[in-house]
């Protein structure tokens, strides 16, 4: 019954009859989704809270793996092959596939050492190289102009919708090819998030993004695919223009519209 | 009217506080008075204590106290913080929580206990392996050390664990190990809470009485070797305090507690001001 | 959705019936009016159609407010996009109404003979008022109305009207040849007729806005 | 060795190291455990509850007196520290709150906190013991209450903060008086946190042995007079303990045993009131 | 705002003003046709008006997505919905030209000599064109310009067209009067010329909705 | 260069040259704030984080004054007193004047206890009358179906929105005139929110309410008077309808399409 669209771009990356188990659960809480995500696009996954669109974001970095004992079935298709493969090099996966949270995750040391942290893990030590694409990635980020003048003051000096650039500018700084948000302006005053929403739209021309947001407004302000889930399924996949003017499925226009949650 | 009322008791039993322990360095500062004005510095540059002369020098205790300390925090800071470390980071679920909850009990279980265990199991083992009488600064420093493990290791357990979940979890998303993030992460973020739990756990050992007057020995003499018995301020208060006959003799044992309660109180309010209210900050 | 919000789309709703209403009460006693030579039912068509305009401008201003509170998406969208293109075509279709009120009065006190037209202009101007009718039960029970019917039922009236406007046509070319002198009057009932002609034309597209309303897809205009 | 396979390989290493050190740990922190249990349990019989100490070698030797006298010298020193702890907190948490007094308060009773209790001792010496010129249950108990107060202190004032402002806005705005929004809300809000403050305090007192040696001191005999040397259990374990006398020294595991359990048992009870608080919300 | 957002307002009002801009080069070549007598340019003003309806409703469309997209409030939504009813106007507009065009070119080719009423003609044409062009400018500079002013000069154009429509109709009635057998005729003249007159009215509804969008109030539309 | 309305309904509140400075602070944090609030209407408060919506609504019954050093100026006019007067009982002005916050506040007693409590406080201890207005209270907050079995419960053991819903019914239990909402679905997903919503409409029948809210749609969905408040002052204050489609000054039309936060 799920409508997905066959999305005429190349993908970055191919869902396919994927299933999530939580450990200890008895029902995956993700059942048979197949989607297409579309390179150098804005995804939205959209829905009620525990529909699932989190756990799901959550699968494409692997991220479960952090906590023992979740099972995933299916495949998630990345560059060729199936990152839900034993073999997936989880650490090499996370450098292609970034993530940005909730809420700001500035680490505990100074603006630079949070943009440089990433590269460094991937062994890069040159200083000049280094603190170009810091201010590469910061520039990128939109922040560069708030903070030239204080790379080596703490990042938790900054403000909250700054620290959430901050962490995107850490994420871009390893070139991932996609990036994963995970409700970003939740946290977020109206302003931050216009900021932020903004900054999303600027990275798509050098990143695949997918984002969860229980805010619609932003799925729809943002996005150039948006998911519809509902209780574990993804009901609809479709272009965001056309998904929110003509959903196809009864439930998307039914939660569009509010007439449920 | 009652809004007063209550409002002045509860103001009145804050002050309490205040008012006790200024009433305890005045006590003790006045008990003092006169091994202080007899000795002067000699209390504690020499370590000379015979009761029968009347003659009083801390130095063998004062010494006991910072060395067997020392000695203490050398072997179980790093112990304590590669169970902190295995508790939040490496244990799985089950054995966390068994492991977690033990370690919290037996900080919880008396010094007393832990200086009986000294004294009847481990002294042996150190008179077996090093010669000797067993009892003395060694086994004092161990028994130390195992006694203020357990604390040290929760508290700073407890420090790493108020790391927020997707802190480490974005570090994890940037392709890091599990020791980059314990070390670049976790540590760097609980480092304020983390030193001054270690601090507070040394202040806690400075002021240890009972598990080391089982195994230190009581002999007012500075150590040849970490293998000789000696005395520190606690024991010698705990072993001699009844014992005092002359008033000189309690005025130097009120000195030695006048001088334990500063060294301690320095240690804690450094712990205090410099490091927890920094972790309290961020 | 909340309870506002409802009541608002409902009311919206139920004002554009209602001006659909008027249009075919208008109707109804214009064709009466005609049928039956009544002077006073040309009179009171014309009372219905006085406030077709501003209550279309009231329609509109509704919409406006209901799409600037509550954002509304989907379904609820297109039909308010729907209603706002509408009252366009109503206030058309209301104009057109006045004007052959007006006119058709005026020819049957003229010079020109249309006694053998008659029956078929009552046929047209029936099949205006039974478009305009289909549109009004329509959206009097909207939840529970198929617009793909309703768009099917208005295209046959309409193609009806088509029809029978040839027909006309054909015989007033013919008048027009056999009487010179009154071909000019033969020319304005041929105006007058394109009138009914043209309403039935707005019935459609006003159909074809409560099908894209329910169906969605691409917003398809014809004017 | 790529960057990567290294970090891989030292987070192996580190892993493994902390491992070891917590087996360590372990291993000595359940060896002491072990030693009590076995020790304890083999020393425990009924006797210990019937007979009162005796010289050595009297089979009817028991610990009676040190159980009575370390329960009347626990219930005084909370009877003192209890109330005033609590009712301090509170003024920290709801009246002080951030004033230079109330932080100057806090730092003062956190240093108390981990301040030497045989310091205590010697303070509670010299201004009760010398006085009255002989050891009384008094004393030991003004010694406990004394260390107990900051412990209750501090507790009561996070476990009151805890409550979110939000909270006391909310009876406020209801019209409430700050006395009431305090006793009816606030100590409600906090009550798992201050009863497992209280159960921890006492755990703590319980195991105090320095501050009592030369304040109740100790007696041998069973005793109920306040204004006497009263037997507690910490100093028995240590004088028994430290005899050449093999049955004192089985006494003395078996009231190392019963006190640890005890001690344990109500920081059990704390945990497990405050995870009961906590799972309700 | 975001930069898609303003983007796709922007776009909105592009396709708009392209819109007009369509209509006025097929005004202008109309004109141009009549003037000259060429039949060429009457052709390639009809490819000016062919895609007028699709295109309007791509506007359309457009305008439906960017409410559900973005929400549009205060100046934004009005405008928004100004466009929206502006389609429907300009799509007549595209009509009546494309009606025009046609039925001018067959007059010049028919029996009627309207010589006399030529340069009336062009004058009436003109004004309509002058309108169109005010209404292009505005949407070109529409954060610039003043909706008052744009509302004014095309009321000033659309009641000098309606003055010159009144004096030919004087003149064309004067004619059949004289002419009995051409009067059918001069009646299609009539009508033809009739479409510019209507023109004329749509683009001060176009005004009124610009003057809408930018002032506020109540959105009050005349047919 | 405020757009004040005058309203034609009777007020229940009417704010005149109001001005209040926090504790220590140099300049008014609200200045010269001249406001009608209509009778049995919602009326929205909105603007950037910042402006003094919150500071204004907290004024309404006095909340600063737990706090020491805050400063009136100016009047409040409430049953025909100026409830800033010094000799205003701020026990009864609370009465009569309740609050809803951000975050639910539910007591830490039973579901039962709490809807009491402010009863309580004002000296009714009759069970059968308690009882009666208790269930009318959650009946009227339109929680009664879910709690009726359980009312000895703890209130926690509810979810956000249930609380939320006990928290008001608590407020409603003494019968207040006028109800103060800070932000009161800040804290809670969608589903409740529409539910918080709907019941704030419901209850203007028989309260007149104040909401401050971040969320304009939010002000669009439920309010009928809007006032747009920027830098401590009053921009705009008109009816809701009117104020989103045609603002009437320029700061209110940039604020709410978005040309600034």
């Amino acid at each position: 019954m799920a409508s997905i669209i066959d999305i005429k771009e190349e993908c970055a990356l191919h869902v396919r009859d994927f299933e999530f188990t939580y450990k200890g659960a008895e029902s995956p809480s993700l059942k048979k989704i197949t989607m297409p995500i579309a390179k150098h696009s804005i995804t939205a996954l959209i829905g009620p809270s525990g529909c699932g669109k989190t756990t799901l974001l959550r699968s494409f970095n692997r991220m479960h793996d952090l906590y023992p004992g979740n099972t995933y079935a299916g495949e998630i298709e990345f560059e060729g092959r199936n990152i839900l493969s034993d073999k997936e090099d989880l650490i090499h996966l996370r450098t292609k596939i970034g993530m940005i949270f909730q809420k700001p995750t500035a680490f505990p040391m100074s603006i630079f050492d949070n943009v440089a942290y990433g590269m460094r893990l991937q062994g890069i030590k040159n200083k000049t190289e280094l603190s170009d694409r810091v201010e590469k990635a910061l520039k990128d980020a939109a922040i560069w102009k708030e903070v030239s003048d204080r790379l080596k003051h703490d990042a938790n000096g900054l403000s909250g919708g700054q620290q959430q650039r901050l962490c995107i500018a850490r994420a871009i700084a390893v070139e991932p090819e996609v990036l994963l948000f995970d409700e970003p302006t939740s946290a977020l005053d109206p302003i931050s998030t216009q900021g932020i929403e903004r900054l999303v739209i600027e990275l798509k021309e050098r990143v695949s993004i997918i984002i969860v947001t229980h805010n619609m407004q932003q799925a729809a302000r943002v996005s150039d695919y948006t998911g519809f889930m509902y209780l574990g399924e993804l009901i609809e996949l479709g272009e965001t223009e056309k998904l929110f003017v003509t959903p196809k499925e009864k439930l998307t226009q039914e939660y569009i519209t509010g007439k449920f949650g | 009217m009652i809004d007063k009322i209550f409002f002045n008791f509860t103001r009145f039993s804050a002050l309490l506080i205040l008012i006790i322990v200024a009433w305890i360095f005045t006590v003790l500062f006045n008990h003092s008075l006169e091994a202080m004005s007899t000795f002067g510095l000699d209390f504690i540059t020499k370590d000379e204590w015979a009761p029968n002369l009347d003659k009083f020098g801390a130095h063998a205790a004062i010494l006991g106290s910072i060395i067997s300390t020392m000695l203490a925090m050398m072997l179980a800071v790093p112990i304590a913080i590669g169970v902190a470390i295995f508790l939040s980071e490496i244990a799985h679920d089950k054995i966390k929580g068994f492991f977690g909850v033990s370690v919290e009990l037996l900080a919880a279980i008396p010094s007393v206990i832990y200086g009986m265990w000294g004294l009847f199991f481990f002294v042996p083992i150190i008179r077996d392996i090093f010669g000797g009488l067993g009892i003395g600064l060694l086994a004092a420093g161990i028994v130390l050390a195992i006694m203020i493990l357990p604390f040290m290791a929760a508290v700073t357990r407890d420090a790493m664990n108020t790391t927020p979940d997707i802190l480490k979890e974005s570090a994890y998303a940037l392709g890091g190990t599990q020791w980059d993030v314990i070390k670049d992460i976790i540590i760097p973020y609980a480092k304020a809470g983390i030193i001054g739990s270690l601090i507070l756990a040394l202040g806690r050992a400075i002021g240890e009485t009972m598990a080391v007057t089982f195994v230190m020995g009581n002999v007012h003499k500075v150590p040849g070797s970490i293998l000789d018995p000696t005395t520190s301020i606690p024991v010698t208060l705990a072993n001699e305090f009844s014992e005092a006959d002359s008033s000189l003799y309690f005025s130097s044992l009120f000195g030695l507690a006048l001088t334990l309660l500063i060294m301690s109180f320095v240690v804690i309010a450094v712990a205090k001001f410099y490091f927890l209210r920094k972790a309290r900050r961020a | 959705m909340l309870p506002r919000y409802e009541n608002k789309l409902n009311e919206i709703r139920t004002q554009l019936s209602r001006l659909v209403a008027s249009i075919i009460s208008a109707n109804g006693e214009t064709l009466q009016a005609f049928e039956k030579d009544q002077d006073d039912l040309y009179e009171s068509a014309r009372i219905h159609l006085k406030t077709i305009q501003t209550d279309a401008n009231t329609i509109d201003n509704e919409v406006i407010k209901t799409l600037a509170l509550y954002g509304p998406e989907a379904e609820e969208l297109r039909l308010l996009v729907a209603f706002l293109k509408m009252t366009n075509e109503l206030d058309r279709v209301g104009e057109n109404m006045k004007k052959y009120n007006n006119r058709i009065q005026e020819l049957c006190r003229g010079e020109c003979d249309i006694t053998i037209m008659t029956p078929s202009i009552i046929q047209l101007q029936k099949t205006t008022l039974n478009a305009l009718v289909y549109i009004h039960d329509y959206l009097e029970a909207i939840n529970t109305s198929d617009a793909q019917e309703l768009f099917r039922k208005v295209s046959v009236e309409e193609s009806k009207n088509d029809d029978l406007f040839s027909i006309i046509e054909k015989d007033l070319l013919n008048l027009i040849s056999e009487s010179h002198e009154l071909s000019a009057d033969y020319v304005k009932v041929l105006s007058t007729l394109r009138k009914l002609e043209r309403t039935g034309d707005r019935t459609v597209n006003i159909a074809a806005l409560l099908l894209y309303a329910q169906q969605g897809g691409e917003l398809n205009f014809h004017a | 060795m790529t960057a990567v396979q290294k970090r891989v390989l030292i987070n192996k290493i580190a892993l493994a190291f902390s491992t070891l050190s917590a087996l360590i740990a372990l291993g000595f922190l359940f060896w002491i455990l072990g030693v009590l249990v076995m020790k304890g349990i083999s020393a425990l019989n009924w006797n210990i509850f019937i007979f009162e100490g005796a010289p050595p070698g009297n089979p009817e030797s028991g610990l009676k007196h040190a159980l009575v006298g370390q329960a009347i010298l626990i219930g005084m020193a909370t009877a003192i520290g209890v109330p005033l702890g609590i009712l301090a907190g509170t003024y920290l948490s709801e009246y002080g709150k951030n004033s230079k007094l109330a932080h100057t308060i806090r730092d003062i009773s956190d240093i108390m906190m981990s301040a030497p209790s045989i310091v205590i001792g010697a303070f509670v010496y010299a201004i009760v013991v010398m006085p009255m010129g002989h050891f009384s249950a008094w004393a030991g108990a003004i010694a406990l209450g004394i260390i107990m107060i900051p412990v209750i202190l501090r507790t009561t004032d996070d476990m009151l903060q805890l409550v979110p402002g939000e909270l006391r806005e909310a009876a406020f705005a209801l019209g409430a008086p700050k006395y009431k929004v305090i006793l009816s809300v606030v100590y409600r809000g906090a009550k798992a946190g201050i009863l497992t403050g209280v159960l921890l305090g006492i755990a703590r007192v319980g195991g105090e042995t320095a501050p009592l040696l030369f304040t109740s001191f100790n007696d041998n005999f069973f005793t109920t007079d306040l204004n006497e040397a009263m037997p507690s259990l910490t100093v028995t374990i240590f004088n028994y303990a430290t005899s050449p006398y093999e049955d004192w020294q089985q006494l003395g595991w078996a009231a190392a045993f019963i006190l640890s359990m005890f001690i344990l048992g109500l920081n059990i009870l704390g945990r497990l009131i405050l995870l009961a608080g906590k799972k309700r919300k």
